[in-house]
Parts: C-alpha cells; structure tokens; sequence
C-alpha cells in the first residue's frame, strides 16, 4: 500500500517538475521523485540501491542546480502547440494500453519465477565468499558487467573533459607552425 | 499489476517531457525521470512478499529472499544514468555559453 | 588450451589502450598514436585469426564462460559466424580511420582524449558483438553511445554541440526503450542469458508479450539504426562530427548498435516470424526511398553523405528482411561493402575539408586536379555506392534485387532500382561538383592531404574495387557461415547451450 | 559562503570522507559497495569545494592527479579481471575466499571495490572540478 501511495507521489512530483515555469523548482521536484525512489528502494528491499540513489541523487542535483542557477526560463508557445501536444498524448495513450496487455502476462507482482537466480541464493556465499549476495552477483558473477559498467563512467568523464575544454580546434597558424 | 502500470505512468511523465518541453534543463530532467522509472519497474519485478533484503546474517539463516539480480542490474544502470546525465548536462552548459539560451527553439541552427 | 580463449580479447586490448591513454597520453610523446596503431592493427590480425580459428571449430561456433560460470548463471560470449563477419567489418574499417586520424586530427587540440574515446567507441562495438548476454549488451551499447556522443561535439563549436545534445537525447530515448524490452523480457523469463531467453520463449508460444516487447526492440534499435521514421537526428550528428568520427558513425556505429542488434534479437531470440519480416522489409524500403530523395536537394557535402547512409542502411533491412538464404546473404554482403565505402567517401570528404577548408559543393570545383589521390579514390567509392559494374556495391544491390524477385516482390525491387539510379543521379553530382570542372581561383595552391590520410583512402578504396571477389567460391564461406546463423533462427540456444552444459 | 557553514563543514567533511571508505571497504558484507563509497568520497571533496571554494579543494587534490588516479583505478580493475586468466579465466575470483563475514574474504571482490571506489571518487570530482572552472574561466573572460 505504502508503494502505491509513493508512486503517486512521485507522479505528481514528475508531472510538477516537467510543468513548473521556474527551473530552479523543476529541479527540486525532481529531487523529490529521486528521494522517494530511495524510499521505494528501501520498501523493496534493496538497501545497496537505496545507499546509491542517495548519493548519486545528491550528485546529480548540485550538478543541476549549479547550471541552471541565475538562468533564464523564456516560457515558449511555438505553432502548432495543439497537434504536437494532442498526438504526443495518443502516442503515450496508445503506449499505456499494449503495455496493459503485455503486463498481465508478467508473473504477479511479488511472485516472480526466479529460476536463475536460485543458485545464486543457494550457493552464492559458498561460491563466492561474499555475505552480500548483490555484491556476490555484481563482482563475482556478472562482474564483466562491472567492468563495463565502470567504463561507462570513465567514458563519461573523458567525454566531459573533452567537451568542457577550449578551445576546441587549433588556430590555423597553429597548424602551420606545427608543419 | 497496478503498480507496475503506474511506473509505466510514471516512464510515460517524462516520456512527455522529453518530446514536448523546449527547454534544455526540462529535457534533461525528463530523461531523468524516464530512467528513475525504468530503475524502479526493474526492481519491483524482484520483489517477493515478506521478501528480506539479500544478504547474509551471522546467527540466523534468512530465507525469502528478495531477487537480487535485478538490484544488481539496476545498480549497473543507476550509474549509466549518473553518466549520460552528466554529459549532456555539460553540452547543455557550453550550449548556454554558446547561445546565451536554454531555449530550443532559438538554438535550432540544424534541421534534421 | 581452449581456442576460445582469445574472445574476450577484443575487449580488453581496446580497453587497455584507452585507459593507458589517458593515463600516458599526455606526457610520452606520440604515445597515443602509436597505442592506438597498435591496438587496431592488432586486432584486426586477432579478428582475423578469429575468423580462422572458428572454420576450424566444429560446430562453428566458439563459447567462452567468464570466470568460468556456466551460462545462464554467469556471462558468456559467443564467436559465431555472423559475430565474427561484424568483427571483421569493425576492425578492418577502424584500423584504416585510426591510422587517417593521426594527421587529420592535427586540427584540433587535445588528441589523447580524441583517441581515448576512439578505443573506448571501438571497444563497445566489439563488446556488443560478442557477447551472449542481454543486458551485456545494453552496457557496451552505451559504451559506445556515449563515447559516440562525446565525439561528435569534439570540435566544441556551437553547431557541433547542438548536434551532439540532440544525438544524446534520442539516444537515451532509444536506450531506455532497450532496457524497458529487457526489464519486460527478465521478468517474463526469469533469465539474461540470450541463448537461455531464446530456449524458454519457444517453450510458451502465443504469448502477448512477445509483440510488445519486439516493438519496444524495434523502436529502441531503430532509432540507433536510423530507420526512416527515427532518423530525424542522424543528419545533424554525422555530418557535425570531425570526418573520421563520421566515417566511424556512419560506417560501422550505425550497423553495429542498430541493425545487428536488432538482426541478433529477431532471428536468434524471439523468432523471425512473418510478421516482424514484413515490418522489416517496409521500413527498409521506405528508408531507401526517402533517404535518398532528402539526399538530392544536399549541398553540403557531408550532410549528402549522411542521407545516402540512411538510404543504405535501408537496402541492408530489407535484404535481411527478406529471410530467404538469398536476401540475407545479400543484405550482409551489402552492409560490408555500405561500411567500406561510405566511411571511404567521408574519409574523402574530410579530405577536401582539410585541405580546401570548405564543404560546400557550391564553392569547390575541379579539386581532382590539385588532389589526385583523393579525386580517384572518391570516383572508386561513388561508383561503388551507386552500383557501377566492377565494384562491389554493384554485386550487392544486384543480388539484393534478385533476392526480392525470387521472393516475389517485385515493388520492393522496383524501388530499390529506383534508389539506385537516384544515388547514381547524387553522386554525379558530387564528382561534378567537387572533383571535375573548372578549378575555382583560390584552390590553386591547395595540396595533396598527408601520407596517412592518403595511405588509409588507398587502401579502402582497394578494397572496394577487389571486394566482388568475396563472392568466389573459396571466400565465399566467410558470409555463408554468417548467413547461417541467422537462417537457422532460434536453434542458436541449442547450439550456445548445448556447447557449454556438458 | 559563511563562517557558520565552514566551520561545520570542517567537522564533518573528514567523517564523510572516512564514512565512503568504510563503505567501499565493507562491499561484501553490507550494503553499499565500490561505487556508492566512491561516489561519498567524491562527496566528500565537492562539499569543501562549495565550502571553501575550489582553491582549497584543489590544493588537496589537483585535477592532474584526479585524471590520473581515475585511470590508475579503472587499470587496477581491468589488473582484477586479468589477474583471473591465472587460474585460467577472465574475470576468476582465483583468491581465497576465508570465511564468511570476516573484512579479509571473497578473494579478488574488495579488491575490485577498492578499485571502483578510487575510480568512481576522483572521476566524479573531476567532472565537478571541470565545470566550476570552466565557469570561473567563462567570468574571467
């Protein structure tokens, strides 16, 4: 019951950050929906997500609030505001209603099958030495994922140094010198 | 049911916010809320009812645990998301400094 | 010693390249361009010993575990046929455009990081290519997307930029439905594994999910591929990007995030059934046609460049879409010569740019006579890419279009002749434009590009003339083992399965 | 910023930074791991930043070393993975494993978290760093 009302919550939120004119607010609620998804995490049982939505939560909003703070919001109404705003809806309606059909083949919320995952709770501390057992999935048993998973953060890193850098191209009496 | 239907509701807010803001930083904040959606959907199919949390304790054996497959993939996503966000928060920013503007429809030099 | 141990190599030599790159890039001097020539030359001969390696094998497939955890319950990665025809295809076309950057990326400031994320994208698109498993997929997809992003606002100008936050959004956007399809796919099957998804999905026939889940695959891949109602954002990223990354973007990025993900999800997970054909074979068509009619009125250069990719990638849907032996043969066959000609002419492109300093067909003219090597190796490509005789492309498009006569779709063959004669109508102008013609006054002293650059369009355009003889019988196995792959659909699991379980 | 916020801020930034470490230390017995500890580390140091102002911040690490020990760490976890090919796999936890709910067991797994967590704490401050001097630099213009 308690996760039914946090996703309300969260859709409210999520709608009030998309909407809002300020974007410092739009910010914020989004910093709501972020804290009630660590809530949620915690309801479900997942104390390793809810630890690293928190932080990286609070990463993501100093990083947000940095660049929009003392920045303009022109409000914009562009032609044709109707149409796009009409089929994008239908679009979403029509999105809603094949995921409806689609859902009621999924096994019922709080029932999953768990076929593979049996081992992993069975044998996952003897085979790996680690207590927890996300831990033990993360690092041991898929930890190519890992790997790739800290690459991507490095990729994004270098990517951000390159495109945070100036300038960006030499001048072109630079490149003769270099000649 | 029910829920896993609001957290598509919730993927479809910022699906909204993607497509139809004209604001960079509202953008963004759309994406935002697409992968904190898409994180929790994961997360709820492992659930289990009276599920306990997957890990180990010294002096008792737990059992029912909740799948913790899906926490780690999750975790893996998390920081996907923590690293698009940053760099495209980072083009948004050298965009302000080129444009003055977080508006799209000034910025549109390009036509796809 | 198991041969299959080289697998997970293709990985990690990239990896290590780039991140000794950034660690050393800065203070050894040339250290990254000699890390990076040696990483891709390297694999190339490793992607090449691969392909050796598995006509040896006897099941023709080869099955590494990671740390040694049986499939489902750790990674494993596959070398089948069609992965080890992509990874010819990447590494032989990152090769060459690792070796043109070393000059042409004396343009712009901070080459370590350029090179750094080059590995980083080139190591994504092998990741995605050999692995077994589902949501390992999803990771190196956003490996090489994000990298791919960073890149294409490597010039920090503000059109670069705004190219580059338009690619990112879309290509969030098409993640996000990929990892929705994934989450929908877990929870119905209870496992990541691609091989172990197939076997149980063909144990519960008829259900609804199935569609949900491929239109989710369908729209998330399709706009990585640039499938024509998803295409919006291609001709602002490739031709923003610096020429090498549009070569890389538009050559082999595109094929690898896109169509063969989406091929390997269709045909060896969920099923090639008729249906998902159909939807296939219309959008590839509909990309043929309205890629190249976009692609006439172009006068920048690239941009051109960029639509003719869509039109491409659009004859490569449909003559996979075909599902006949033929069609596929000939729709693979087409994406190697697609991936060696198209990064060729934006090889050349970057060419004129580098040395004319403009892109615009408007401005440039007569430039074959100041640069030769340039002027013969873009008239190679052109006649490729619109399908003159002796060159490669011709072999392709000729097969692609008996393909979909045998089938009896004779529409699909009436446009796809007619979108060959447009790109021949495109090209020409081109070459009239910017290589024949009268010398424009200010190009006179303009020179020949750098040895590298030369060297690396030589080469490519080399391939291109010689690449009808991959149809001779005794090469010929290099597709057919990746046709069969696909032709043999959802006994892919078996084959997977059935290697490692005993 | 004031007097007030430094000085608790001085208080507490050697707390937080010790909390990441026990955290990245701990992976494999509670909850938490490489990367939520790198990213409380990372935390750690942007707070000073906000603090203090970025001076202060840099002075204890500079962004050279940030790039650099970003790459040590990512070599040190592909080092992890490779270490496995001498038991014959990529990626084989070929350490011991000890006993269960002791800080020393799970073979190779605190090593990879130690590796994240240096990785993950000094790329994120990097990121930060760079965009507080990119906007610094874009005053100065």
């Amino acid at each position: 019951m308690e996760l039914h009302i946090l996703l309300i919550f969260m859709i409210f939120a999520a709608i009030v950050a998309i909407e809002v004119k300020d974007l410092l607010s739009s910010v914020i609620a989004v910093g709501a929906v972020g804290f009630a998804l660590c809530l949620a995490f915690l309801i479900l049982k997942a104390p390793d997500l809810a630890i690293t939505q928190l932080v990286v939560e609070i990463l993501c909003l100093i990083i947000l609030i940095r660049a929009t703070i003392k920045k303009d919001l022109p409000l914009v109404i562009e032609g044709r505001w109707v149409f796009n705003t009409v089929s994008t809806l239908a679009f979403i309606c029509l999105f809603l209603f094949f995921a409806w059909t689609a859902l009621r083949e999924l096994p019922r919320f709080g029932e999953p099958m768990m076929t593979v995952v049996k081992k992993y709770l069975s044998e996952g501390v003897s085979k790996t030495g680690a207590v927890n057992l996300v831990t033990a999935v993360i690092l041991d048993f898929r930890a190519y994922d890992t790997l790739g998973e800290a690459t991507v953060l490095f990729t994004s890193v270098i990517g951000i140094m390159a495109i945070l850098r100036r300038p960006g191209r030499k001048k072109p009496e630079d490149i003769d010198n270099a000649r | 049911m029910i829920l896993y239907m609001l957290c598509l509701m919730l993927f479809c807010v910022g699906l909204y916010g993607v497509l139809r803001k004209r604001n960079l930083i509202k953008i963004i904040v759309g994406l935002g809320i697409m992968e904190y959606s898409m994180n929790l959907f994961f997360v709820l199919l492992g659930y289990r009812f009276h599920g306990r949390a997957p890990i180990d304790a010294q002096d008792q054996t737990i059992l029912n645990m909740v799948d913790p497959l899906p926490q780690a993939l999750v975790l893996t996503s998390i920081v996907i998301g923590l690293g698009v966000t940053a760099l495209v928060i980072s083009i948004a920013i050298r965009m302000y400094e080129k444009y003055g503007t977080f508006d799209i429809t000034k910025i549109k030099r390009l036509k796809g | 010693m198991d041969t299959a141990i080289i697998i997970p190599f293709f990985v990690i030599i990239p990896l290590g390249a780039a991140f000794l790159i950034s660690l050393l890039g800065r203070y050894v001097r040339r250290f990254s361009e000699i890390a990076i020539c040696a990483s891709s030359l390297f694999l190339l001969v490793l992607c090449l010993y691969a392909r050796l390696l598995l006509h040896q094998a006897t099941d023709k497939i080869l099955v590494y575990k990671i740390g040694g955890w049986v499939p489902p319950f750790g990674i494993c990665m596959v070398l089948d046929g069609l992965s080890a025809f992509m990874l010819v295809t990447v590494n032989v076309v990152a090769f060459f455009i690792a070796l043109y950057s070393l000059s042409y990326m004396e343009k712009y400031t901070d080459k370590p990081k350029f090179f750094t994320l080059f590995s980083l994208m080139v190591c994504g698109m092998n990741g995605i290519i050999v692995t077994g498993d589902l949501f390992n997929l999803f990771v190196f997809l956003e490996i090489a997307s994000i990298s791919s992003y960073a890149l294409v606002a490597f010039g920090t100008e503000a059109e670069e930029l705004e190219a580059s936050f338009k690619y990112a959004i879309m290509g969030s956007i098409a993640s996000s439905f990929i990892f929705l399809g994934i989450a929908f796919l877990y929870g119905f099957t209870s496992t990541l594994n691609m091989a172990d998804i197939a076997r149980v999905l063909s144990s519960k026939p008829n259900a609804w999910i199935v569609p949900f889940v491929s239109v989710l695959f369908l729209t998330g891949f399709g706009l990585k591929a640039a499938l024509v109602p998803f295409h919006a954002w291609l001709p602002d990223a490739h031709p923003s990007a610096p020429a090498s990354i549009s070569a890389m973007l538009s050559g082999i990025l595109i094929k690898t995030l896109g169509v063969y993900a989406l091929v390997r999800i269709f045909f060896n997970i969920i099923g090639a059934t008729h249906n998902y054909l159909s939807i296939l074979m219309f959008l590839g068509a509909l990309s043929m046609l309205v890629g190249v009619i976009l692609a006439l009125s172009q006068w920048d250069l690239k941009r051109l460049l960029a639509y003719h990719s869509i039109s491409q990638i659009g004859y490569v849907v449909l003559g996979i879409g075909l599902g006949t032996p033929l069609g596929i043969f000939a729709g693979l066959y087409h994406l190697f010569n697609h991936s060696i000609f198209k990064s060729l002419l934006f090889l050349n492109s970057g060419a004129v740019d580098y040395a004319a300093e403009t892109r615009d067909l408007k401005e440039t003219g007569g430039l074959a006579k100041v640069m030769p090597v340039t002027g013969w190796t873009s008239l190679i490509a052109s006649m490729s890419i619109a399908g003159i005789p002796p060159f490669n492309g011709f072999f392709s498009k000729l097969l692609i279009i008996i393909a979909c006569i045998q089938k009896g779709y004779l529409g699909y063959a009436l446009c796809a002749v007619i979108g060959s004669i447009l790109t021949l109508a495109s090209f020409m102008k081109v070459q009239k434009f910017v290589f024949f013609g009268q010398l424009k006054p200010g190009f006179q002293n303009i020179k020949e590009v750098p040895l590298a650059m030369k060297l690396s369009m030589i080469c490519l355009a080399a391939i291109c003339a010689i690449g009808g003889l991959m149809l001779l019988p005794s090469l010929k196995f290099f597709l057919d083992d990746a046709v069969n792959v696909l032709v043999q659909g959802t006994r892919y699991a078996a084959s997977v399965l059935g290697g490692t379980l005993n | 910023m004031t007097l007030i916020v430094k000085t608790v801020t001085r208080l507490t930034v050697g707390l937080i930074l010790i909390f990441g470490i026990y955290i990245i230390l701990h992976g494999h017995l509670s909850p938490g791991g490489g990367f939520a500890g790198g990213v409380i580390v990372a935390l750690a140091f942007v707070h000073l930043m906000l603090a203090f102002g970025e001076d202060v911040a840099v002075s204890k690490i500079s962004r050279n070393l940030a790039s650099h020990l970003e790459s040590i760490g990512a070599l040190m976890f592909l080092g992890v993975a490779l270490l496995g090919f001498l038991g014959g796999s990529f990626f084989l936890n070929i350490l011991i494993k000890g006993s269960p709910f002791k800080l020393f067991s799970a073979g190779t797994i605190p090593l990879s978290n130690i590796a994240i967590g240096i990785k993950v704490g000094v790329g994120l401050f990097a990121i930060f760093l760079a965009l507080v001097i990119l906007e610094k630099s874009k005053g100065a213009k």
